[in-house]
């Protein structure tokens, strides 16, 4: 590695956080949102704008920022206007202890994924801010409805990461990402060991609860558009909506990277050596292939699922995730110890 | 780094906490100075345990935060039955007990 | 690896006796685990399972019944055979183990490694045990629970003969208790429920019986108590039913009292650990202060005293009839009460220095069990249900039990509890079988002539009332004789090892003869005479008779494990020989037990019990069998007594009838006089200090004070300017009002208040200093 | 002007200051960001406000912990008190009266005596602080010591950079890895040595809290269960 200033390396590190958090989103809003949806209902999509309508998600940033920012009467101001940035904050604090190649990241903390789980929250204040501050009834039930769900998905979510520490011993991403290449399953390491297929439990709780995380359907009730005409970002117009519209996809870019670190082995791939330079610039790039394939099951998903009741989203996560969740961390406790 | 500005800040946090207390009229507002109170102690904790160079100080926040939360579930449980039997949250209406 | 390796790691895994020491006997861990994995599997999925439970709890015991078998198997293999290295080392690593972990101030460096949950401390104890001179291993396994303030937690189990006895006992009638329920609770409401607790009960005991350390013996011994709550409680509807769960529960919590305190005076005095070996090694070698040993013992006996029923605190067992008979059956043969007696057996030298009982002649646990003897047996003379009517018997004979133990015979204790296991549990299902075909449990009013309805079971039931009586050559004969030479009282020379128990000695005999009189007044009102219930009785099916064959079967056949010396061919002790097969098979290795002497029996003392154990059957046999089935043929009804018999006569025998009936008072004392003590008479005596003391004085102050201010108003008031005293009458009133607004009733006032005054008393503080 | 810029350069070059410039400048926002925040969370007059300045405190709280090392403490501090404590504050403000715009009645009018007792309590308290800690710095130590056992390994699964650094390059089989070996190499790649062991703020913490206090870790537990009845228990409509 080239040896770099403090700061020089600490700008580009930033630089790149910015990237991972907002690169992402666009793919995916272009390949799943306009596409693959459009595709699976059996309609073209988007096809004037640029080739294949690849330009077409210019075009409709360009028109959200140019609309009028628009503040309801009685709202209150201040909060208003912070609402969509503290959801993007959470964002970028995910997205900081995310490795990219053995050693391409942004900060490596020994607290690593408990760290990312402790942000994630940071956004329902962001929703709850947006859902008071709007001085509507729809705001401030979405706002509720939202807040609601993301504590109680917080809990299995947690608990299914719980599985890959144990695994691999550490809270660091990097380790665990190691602790995978360098892995064996029940004495084989052929491919190393991605969590995925000794934690498939965990995987699917991960996948369910980052599903409802995100509020994307079969989980939106939040802003399930037929009742509350989008909750929480009713009242939103204009530049700050488009905040909050990249906030949700590059949210959910980013917890595909923390799915593919912990469940499929983040930047490497089997069969070659984790410590070679040569991830440090494939990384980006095979994490954004694994990123897309955990997009491809979330988007499938919303896709395909209609909304849940209010109490069916509950009971799920109470009465079926959290107790799922609660026995596999016995098991791989039990298995850990046994082997 | 010194150790007395950590200190020091918790202890200007602790103050805050205690005016907040006690001119505080809204119940949440009470038990959110409560809050402050308990977050200057945990830096005093975490502070000391830098400085002793071990992890007892952790460990104790660690605990402090845990009966933080205790003590907020339980508490807003008060003031909301507080304001289901007298429609108010305000603590200065609390006074059967004067002379 | 950690910065700081555990010391246990520094002990070489070898000095340790693993090599030849048979694997079950160091994972004898899984035998309560089983039954508890069924309980919790019970609890979740039993509703689900075709027979409601039943079928995961059978099959969980049963594999723990094949498994205790084993290690009774490998442990007499074990301890004949055992040849490896003998102990010495273990011990000491743990010292060192706990010396190593001496605190640092800061606790930065003390860093446990992820590895040392998994080492295993195996050690085994070798002395020369038994005149035999051969090696008595026990088998000792122990992890690290968790550790606080320097002290070690473990859990572990500890298995040498007493504990591998109790193995078989408990899981041979839990088993047969499972069998039996099957058919007895058959379309019971809650009957995945009752399964599920029969599992846990059976668990808790059997962890009870290995544990290793005093900690672990209190939490298996509640779990013990809280099965029993639930399970005598099965039936709660009933407010009877309930109630007597909440006494059994109760009247045990007064026992848990002594019990933690006994424990913590032994945690303490033998020096900062929980552990049974180090505990009784340490009163052994006189390390620990004889005052505390005697106060740790009579604590523990308190324990026992309400654990096993020993008189006085005796009253909940016969309330606890109030459960499934099954369930009596588990709790009077293997389980509940005979906690207590495993407890003195366990932690033996407690109570043998405490009570200094080699040598004395009379000594607190012999007493307790003698008169426990002799007021079960009488209490059972007047019960009219015949569950009760056992219970008694079994408070009796658990009073056996502990007065061996407190005349030092030990041996002969446990194979009482051995063989006792057998014919209670034999004859409580054997009552519940006759219970189950005319439902009801009242000999007088329902029973009578159950004979020709029920063959079986009155094989079964009088073969075991037979081995309770201790007629020769079943099972009680022996036990019973071995506790009655036990107690030295007639011995002469070496008998006399343990002392001249010869007030012990002659309640025993009274109490052979009891038994007997009871069982056949027993057997007399139920199977004999005509029936006088209702409907048709009938034989129950093949789940019921089938325990009660293999019990009555053991009943016969137990008491020939151990035979007395010369008592037929072969050599004592020998470990092909019969004779002290059973002693020589549980007796404890001499490393942390004292050395149990063995009484030589005598042939007359045998018979003399034999013929005291018949004559009382013999009066029974006259008044019942002759004098009131005649009476009965006579009248044509089928009588329980005589008319106008000694009871209806004597004066004096009346009152002891009564006397009797009413339980001694007891419950009287207790729900009477000493609550209504509390309530009436203590509760007026306050009253009255109230009215005449506390009135007179504050009468008599304001009196004064009424008096004063008229001299005053006379002598002062007159005198003074009025101006003056108006003057001070606001003054008054204002710094009156003024002081009232501190008592504003605003909570946040006085919380200003307060951190004013704390910061001005730190203040203060921080200046001087 | 000139005489402020002096004095800012003079406060800035003292050693305490110049010795960790940067966390001085992290401790300095950080700290400013709170106080302000804090103050206005105990003046401001609406409720929602007042939930959100806490959220700053928190917030700049966690990042002291992280300032001082205690990483773990820090996100603890995010995800219990951010993500759990603030949220339900909001929401018990949302659901019994959540009034946009300001509400004077939530603070009483006896502000002159809770400031006064504030006041005296920081002289007390500081006063008490600088007379006994003086002078006193807080030094940091390694944060992850590692420890390591001498062991052997296969070549083989050793990682590239172990390999590199003790130049085993095309060696085969077994080879002894000695404490001579481990410590010439660099902290980074010492934690990939097998047989070494990092004992990180977090297993630092995890090993305290499972031996030493367990039982307090256990008694909170059970008071969070307590806590969590006695709150259904208090709130629920009968």
């Amino acid at each position: 590695m080239i040896a770099l200033a403090y700061w020089v390396e600490t700008i580009f590190r930033s630089l790149g956080g910015l990237a991972a958090v907002l690169l992402p989103a666009g793919p995916i809003v272009y390949i799943f949102l306009f596409k693959m949806m459009s595709f699976m209902q059996s309609r073209l999509g988007p096809t004037e704008a640029g080739p294949a309508g690849t330009l077409q998600l210019i075009a409709e940033v360009g028109k959200w920022i140019q609309k009028e920012d628009i503040f309801p009467r009685k709202a209150d101001r201040l909060v208003f206007a912070a609402a969509p940035f503290v959801v993007l904050a959470s964002s970028f604090l995910l997205v900081l202890v995310v490795p990219f190649g053995p050693d391409a990241w942004f900060v490596n903390l020994d607290t690593g994924i408990y760290f990312a789980l402790a942000v994630s929250s940071v956004s329902v204040i962001g929703i709850l801010m947006a859902g008071w501050a709007s001085a509507s009834k729809y705001s401030m039930l979405g706002g509720l409805r939202a807040a609601g769900q993301l504590i109680a998905y917080e809990l299995p979510l947690v608990l299914a990461v719980m599985g890959v520490v144990i695994q691999a011993g550490t809270l660091n991403m990097q380790d665990i990402v190691l602790a995978q290449a360098e892995g064996e399953i029940f004495g084989f390491g052929g491919i190393g060991n991605p969590f995925i297929l000794t934690q498939f439990l965990g995987f699917v709780i991960f996948m369910i609860a980052m599903q409802a995380e995100l509020t994307q359907p079969p989980f939106d009730m939040p802003v399930a558009e037929s009742e509350l005409v989008t909750g929480y970002m009713t009242e939103y117009s204009g530049i700050r909506f488009l905040l909050f519209f990249i906030g949700e996809f590059a949210t959910a870019g980013i917890f595909g990277m923390i799915a593919s670190a912990l469940f499929l082995g983040g930047w490497w791939v089997p069969g070659l050596d984790p410590d070679s330079n040569l991830f440090n610039i494939l990384g980006p790039g095979i994490m954004m292939a694994k990123v897309m394939g955990v997009m491809f099951l979330v988007f499938w998903f919303r896709f395909t699922y209609p909304r849940f009741r209010e109490d069916q989203l509950q009971q799920l996560a109470w009465k079926v995730l959290i107790p799922l969740s609660l026995v596999n961390i016995v098991i791989t406790g039990i298995l850990k110890v046994a082997f | 780094m010194m150790l007395n500005q950590f200190l020091l800040l918790a202890a200007v946090l602790f103050c805050i906490g205690v005016y907040g207390v006690l001119t505080r009229r809204n119940g949440v507002l009470v038990l959110m100075s409560v809050e402050l109170i308990l977050n200057a102690v945990n830096i005093n904790l975490v502070a000391f345990g830098a400085f002793r160079d071990n992890v007892q100080g952790d460990v104790f926040a660690i605990f402090v935060i845990a009966v933080a939360a205790a003590e907020v579930g339980v508490g807003l449980a008060m003031v909301l039955l507080m304001y289901r039997n007298r429609k108010s949250t305000d603590f200065t209406e609390l006074d059967m007990l004067k002379g | 690896m950690s910065l700081l390796t555990l010391a246990v790691e520094a002990v070489p895994k070898e000095s340790f006796a693993t090599g030849d020491v048979s694997w079950l006997l160091n994972n004898v861990w899984l035998i309560p685990t089983l039954p508890a994995l069924s309980f919790l599997g019970i609890l979740f999925f039993g509703k689900r399972m075709p027979k409601g439970g039943a079928e995961l709890g059978i099959a969980a015991v049963g594999a723990a019944f094949l498994l205790a078998i084993l290690s009774n198997v490998a442990w007499m293999d074990h301890r004949d055979n055992y040849s490896g290295p003998t102990d010495a080392g273990a011990a000491h690593a743990e010292d060192d183990h706990g010396d190593e972990h001496s605190e640092d101030a800061l606790g930065a460096s003390v860093v446990i490694d992820g590895q040392s949950e998994q080492v295993e401390l195996t050690s085994s104890f070798v002395e020369e045990g038994g005149e035999g001179g051969h090696a008595a291993v026990a088998v000792l396994n122990e992890r690290d629970w968790f550790r606080n303030g320097g002290v070690d937690f473990k859990v572990g189990t500890l298995l040498d003969g007493p504990s591998v006895i109790m193995l078989f006992v408990v899981t041979t009638i839990s088993l047969l208790v499972h069998i039996y329920s099957t058919d007895y609770v058959a379309g019971d409401r809650r009957y995945t429920h009752y399964f599920a607790f029969l599992s846990l009960f059976t668990a808790s005991m059997l962890g009870y019986v290995l544990s290793s350390n005093i900690l672990q013996m209190i939490v298996a011994w509640e779990l013990v108590g809280l099965c029993s709550f639930a399970l005598i409680g099965h039936w709660w509807e009933e407010k009877p039913n309930s109630d007597a769960a909440l006494k059994a529960f109760l009247t045990n919590r007064v026992g848990d009292i002594g019990l933690l305190v006994g424990m913590i005076i032994l945690f303490f005095s033998a020096g900062g650990t929980f552990d049974i070996v180090e505990i009784n090694k340490a009163v052994i070698n006189n390390e620990m202060n004889q005052t505390a040993v005697t106060w740790a013992a009579i604590s523990l006996t308190a324990a026992v005293m309400s654990k096993s029923g020993q008189f006085v605190l005796h009253t909940w067992l016969p309330d606890a009839m109030a459960g499934p008979t099954p369930v009596s059956a588990l709790i009077h043969a293997a389980t509940l009460v005979v906690a207590g007696v495993f407890m003195i057996a366990r932690l033996y030298p407690v109570f043998y220095y405490g009570f200094s009982i080699p040598g004395s002649s009379i000594n607190g646990l012999a007493l307790i069990g003698s008169i426990t003897v002799v007021f079960g047996g009488l209490l059972a003379f007047v019960q009219t249900d015949i569950k009760r009517v056992l219970a008694y018997s079994t408070v009796s004979q658990l009073g056996y039990m502990v007065l061996a133990l407190g005349v030092g015979a030990w041996t002969a204790a446990i194979f009482h509890l051995f063989t006792h296991a057998f014919f209670k549990a034999g004859l409580f299902l054997g009552s519940g079988s006759v219970a189950h075909s005319v439902h009801s449990f009242d000999m007088k009013q329902d029973m009578g002539g159950m004979r020709k309805f029920m063959p079986t079971t009155f094989k079964t039931f009088m073969i075991c009332s037979i081995a309770l009586a201790g007629v020769f050559p079943t099972a009680g004969f022996w036990s019973k004789d071995e506790i009655l030479v036990g107690t030295g009282g007639l011995g002469v020379g070496a008998e006399k090892a343990n002392g001249n128990y010869h007030l012990m000695l002659i309640m025993g005999l009274v109490g052979a003869m009891l038994t007997g009189a009871y069982m056949t007044r027993c057997i007399y009102l139920t199977f004999f005479g005509e029936f006088r219930g209702h409907g048709t009785p009938h034989e129950s099916g093949k789940r019921i008779t089938v325990p009660l064959i293999i019990l009555s079967v053991f009943a016969a056949g137990a008491g020939l494990l151990n035979l007395p010396p010369g008592f037929l061919a072969g050599s004592a002790s020998s470990p092909t020989g019969w004779q002290e097969r059973f002693g020589h098979f549980v007796e404890p290795s001499a490393a942390y037990f004292p050395a149990i002497s063995h009484s030589v029996p005598s042939w007359w003392l045998a018979v003399v019990a034999s013929v005291m154990g018949l004559i009382g059957p013999a009066i029974a046999y006259w008044y019942y069998f002759i004098k009131v089935d005649n009476l009965s043929k006579e009248t044509g009804e089928s009588l329980t007594e005589l008319p106008n018999g000694l009871v209806a006569n004597n004066k004096l025998a009346a009152t002891g009838h009564a006397f009797l009936v009413n339980k001694y008072y007891l419950d009287h004392l207790y729900n009477d006089v000493i609550v209504a003590a509390v309530k009436g008479p203590i509760a007026k005596a306050a009253y009255w200090i109230n009215q005449n003391v506390l009135d007179e004085v504050v009468d008599t102050a304001g009196r004064t004070s009424v008096k004063a201010g008229e001299a005053v108003y006379k002598h002062v008031d007159q005198g003074l300017i009025e101006g003056a005293v108006n003057g001070s009458g606001i003054l008054s009133s204002q710094s009156g009002q003024g002081l009232r607004k501190l008592q504003t009733g605003k909570v946040q006032q006085y919380a200003a208040l307060l951190f004013a005054g704390a910061t001005i008393l730190a203040g203060i503080f921080i200046v001087l200093i | 002007m000139i005489a402020a810029l002096t004095l800012a350069q003079e406060v800035l070059t003292r050693s305490e200051f110049t010795d960790a410039l940067p966390q001085n400048i992290a401790f300095a926002i950080i700290a400013g960001v709170m106080l302000f925040s804090a103050f206005k969370m105990v003046t401001t007059g609406n409720v929602v406000h007042a939930a959100l300045y806490l959220m700053i405190v928190l917030a700049a709280s966690a990042a002291i912990f992280i300032l001082l090392g205690s990483d773990f403490v820090g996100a603890t501090q995010i995800l219990v008190y951010i993500g759990a404590i603030i949220v339900l504050f909001l929401f018990g403000i949302m659901l019994t009266k959540a009034q946009l715009g300001d509400d004077d009645s939530v603070s009483s009018e006896r502000r002159g005596m809770g400031a006064l007792v504030g006041v005296l309590l920081f002289v007390v308290i500081g006063f008490a602080l600088v007379d006994t800690y003086e002078n006193i710095e807080v030094e940091f130590s390694d944060p992850e010591p590692i420890a390591f056992t001498p062991t052997t390994a296969d070549v083989d699964d050793l990682p590239t950079p172990v390999i590199e650094a003790l130049g085993l390059e095309g060696r085969t089989g077994e080879v002894e890895i000695t404490q001579a070996d481990f410590d010439s190499l660099e902290p980074e790649v010492q934690r990939r040595v097998p047989g070494a062991e990092v004992f990180g703020n977090n297993k630092q913490i995890a090993d305290a809290i499972f031996s030493d206090y367990i039982v307090p870790f256990e008694a909170t537990s059970v008071l969070l269960l307590a806590a969590l009845i006695g709150a259904v228990v208090v709130a629920r409509k009968e």
